[in-house]
């Protein structure tokens, strides 16, 4: 069903923000992060004027109240990517935070010296730093999927890799600067056959695609709530019930534990075990708002629309002179197009397209080691979310031709 | 909320029926709450058929987890081994005849959550058994 | 100068519920969260309605908001505490979080296997288990300042255990249970006179009393911005910068570094470098605001406020029967009270207070070994902060005396 | 916003002034912008009081960077080393004559950064050096 995405977009108030005067803002950077409904902004609200508590250990109503919406939060974001149970998803600050606490309770208790992770050349910085600290103090080894020149995983390679018997593979299931959807549950089937365990970043595709964790069959699986909609400051990590069970806990304080005395402690059970302090309350709830708006469009219809305006945007790129698209195919791609401008570097572009309200991105977008890949130091990022138009995009080709004009 | 501290959950509280601990027993179990403190141990005697005859649960605790034991002491009495596993949260909650949030939730539950653990011989209890 | 209770108040939207009809609100559980003011509840709806970006990196005008609000927030929270420079403030999810990224990042680096770490029994959990995490891996000991009878720290046992050369000394500023104010200047001094690195915790005192950390010296000094009218998801680490440059990264990820490269990189200055991924954004927005907010009030006032209504309290609450309250006199006590009522259960006497809308807490307050110490399994707890009344103590009297009445 | 890219900064970024490498030199300073990958060198040449008699810049990246070190280098011509240490942010804006943003500014005050490294003699270059 297509989107009516003049109706949706009355719902994002920045989106009828004037960024100067008379210049209407054109948003193309929710790869980076997206816009809100006023319903995810209603829900916060709400709950900081009617039922803002401490959780779990208070028995006033508010505090009950407060509970009850924190766990149903969970229980939403569990059933958004069909989670077995609401105690497989930990809340965390972010996508980044969650690859960190996999790494350093996951990693450190079961990777050792010589031991391979396999990662992939087009990961965010997110899904390589957390495994190079853990390279530095444990002696493991990481070995990268390399991507081909139009922006694809290397599989042959992959093959290749998985006979060295890797502990883990950490791969993005899309990429934030090409838009590749890499074939997920391919390379999760055949990691499992050779005994290793696979953590997806599903930073830019819980957003944009309907994810199945169980069809996917992940055992660890990380997303950020400020990329789909929902509010900054909180995020979520999947895992498989029994991974969560014999992993140690991560940080220590409040929450996280049964019992403690002065010198020992007993961990709680998941996913308390790895909620350490008084978490992002309010957070959880703008997430599950943020949830039950996606739920109401529809996953399948999010990412037809983004298919939709991807294509055409490449479609109208191509035609610019001197413009260099990074990336797949519009089949294999999702809602980014990466480009360069020929002889004009992308913080230029960028900061001239903002002139016209326009709001992309410029740089390396936190994947360093692919822009080397590619041999250049950055990109101009444009990307698309449920409340984008074609006509954004005619905007957007419109003010390239004003850059290349300026510095023609 | 109202019904909370209802009548029959203080009086319970105060003048337990089924306080007490049987020796000789045939099945016994004890766990505590760790949020709270709250203790329940239970020790049942039951006949060939598998069949409870006396049950009594031992402890400390709020009103709440005290008057919650008792009362699913008072109603196992009778009831065969397999009919106590397949026993509820909802079960509990109508002997209290009380709605309850979720910390507090806990304490009533702590009581069916032993006897579940001692009827099924666990070495140990689990949120599980009561969900 | 006293406060206008009933005008500060209204700013405070919860205060005028009714937990259920015709029960108005008592909140007294601040010391596990405060309520929020409009004027922070304002300022995260607009900074969504208007700047929301992410950070850092982007050039486009709504980046360019969103940056300097995020560091505009971070240049408020090191004025608050009298930092030197806001680049020696770090955000972090809450104070938990905080402590757990000195444990892992400057402990792990700096203390080794029978290295004395110094704490002491009225910690909150917080405060105890990142070390005993750390013991456990480390072989670090762990010794203990004990509390006295009248809930203060026994400071002759604190000069004994300091003559071991302890490494680090670890204290709550002030007790979330006891109320106890330690003399924290004088601990943090000798301290130092022996070596000793000092971390505070300030959770329950920046958000009621003027902390400032140079005046006191800390090294470290921790909070979060859910007990001071901010929102929950952000808190604050603060340190001395020479600790923060020689520290190793913590989380990685997007933003905590300067390069990156396949198997290595090369980490950020701080405090850049110690916040991997996407941070609390609109949450650091609301911290600042609540900071305008406290600045507005002042703290002076703020902290005498809190010293009347605690006293009333104690006054109040020594005349009923069977009221026994924990910790010292009003001269060394912050506004918390915790109390047991002789022969019924904290949690029966929080519940049944809560039918008359009090909302108290119940429990070990993530302070168990304080309560073992005590000899006790819980206590109630009320805690008082700008927005409390002394006719809120009197309601808090009245149901104390209804809960007698029920179990008498 | 409107005159971010002024005329004078597309056209020294098209035609620099001050572009080169000085052989042989008295100072010579280089570093890079990791956020993009921008890098400027500069290259002064002093009298013996001190003054500078001649200053070149070299580097690829963003209009703004390159047109800064361009503008700068010129300003510099006839200062003295002292004069330059004294140089701040401010001075550096005030000869593009336009406000930018927290991330551009990163791009406009690189060639600064990297003189007054060079001028003061240090190691590394730093943040510090244009607050
Ligand atoms: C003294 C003390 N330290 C630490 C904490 C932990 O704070 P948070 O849960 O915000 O991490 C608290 C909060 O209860 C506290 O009272
Ligand atoms: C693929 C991918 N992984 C991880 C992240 C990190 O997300 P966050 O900054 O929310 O932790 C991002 C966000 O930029 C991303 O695009």
């Amino acid at each position: 069903m297509a989107l009516d995405v003049a109706r949706l977009r009355s719902a994002f108030p920045i989106l009828v923000r004037e960024v100067r005067p008379g210049v209407p803002l054109v948003y193309l950077d929710s790869t980076a992060t997206t816009q809100k409904p006023l319903s995810v902004l209603a829900a916060m609200d709400e709950f900081y004027r009617h039922s803002n508590a401490n959780i779990h250990r208070g028995v006033h109503t508010l505090a009950e109240e407060a509970t009850t919406l924190y766990e149903d939060a969970r229980r939403k974001v569990a059933e958004f990517i069909h989670a077995p149970a609401a105690r497989q998803v930990i809340f965390t600050r972010n996508a980044s935070e969650a690859i960190n606490l996999v790494a350093y309770s996951w990693g450190r208790a079961n990777l050792a010296s010589g031991d391979l992770v396999v990662l992939t050349e087009m990961e965010h910085h997110s899904n390589l730093v957390p495994w190079q600290m853990l390279s530095a103090e444990r002696g493991v080894e990481l070995d990268f999927i390399p991507v081909t020149a139009d922006g694809l995983l290397d599989l042959d390679v992959y093959q290749a890799l998985l006979t060295r018997t890797p502990r883990l593979v950490a791969f993005t299931h899309m990429s934030n600067v090409l838009g590749t959807i890499n074939p997920l549950a391919d390379m999760v089937r055949q990691a499992h056959a050779v005994g290793a365990v696979v953590l997806v970043d599903a930073a830019q595709s819980v957003p944009h695609l309907p994810v199945d964790v169980q069809a996917l069959d992940a055992d660890f699986l990380v997303f950020s709530a400020h990329k789909m909609l929902g509010p900054t400051g909180i995020g979520a990590l999947y895992a498989k019930a029994g991974l969560l069970e014999a992993m140690p806990p991560f940080l220590g304080g409040g929450d996280m534990i049964k019992t403690v005395h002065l010198r020992t402690f007993v961990p709680n059970d998941p996913p308390h075990k790895f909620e350490a302090g008084t978490p992002a309350i309010a957070e959880a709830v703008g997430f599950a708002a943020a949830i039950d708006y996606l739920k109401a469009v529809g996953m399948e219809s999010v990412a037809a629309h983004e298919r939709e305006i991807v294509a055409y945007a490449l479609e109208r790129l191509e035609e610019v002179p001197g413009v260099r698209v990074f990336g797949p195919t519009a089949e294999h791609k999702g809602g980014v197009v990466a480009f360069t401008l020929e002889g004009i570097h992308p913080h230029d572009v960028a900061q001239i397209l903002d002139r016209d309200g326009i709001a992309v991105r410029a740089g390396h977008h936190c994947a360093q080691p692919l822009h080397e890949k590619f041999g250049i130091l950055a990109t101009t990022r444009a990307s698309f979310y449920l409340y984008n138009t074609k006509e954004e995009v005619d905007r957007l080709v419109e003010g390239i031709y004003q850059v290349k004009k300026l510095f023609g | 909320m109202e019904d909370l501290y209802r009548e029959i959950i203080i009086d319970r509280y105060k003048n337990p029926q089924h306080r007490g601990h049987l020796d000789p027993h045939d099945i016994q179990f004890e766990d505590d709450n760790p949020l709270c403190g709250d203790h329940i141990e239970v020790t049942l005697r039951t006949d060939g058929d598998g069949r409870i005859t006396e049950a009594a649960f031992d402890g400390k605790g709020c009103a709440i987890s005290q008057a919650s034991a008792d009362l699913l002491m008072e109603s196992v009495v009778g009831k065969s081994l397999e009919q106590v596993k397949s026993l509820g949260r909802q079960d509990l909650l109508d002997l209290l005849g009380i709605e309850l949030g979720p910390v507090r939730l806990k304490c009533a539950l702590l009581s069916l959550k032993v006897l579940k653990a001692g009827v099924y011989g666990l070495g140990e209890s689990s949120d599980a058994l009561v969900e």
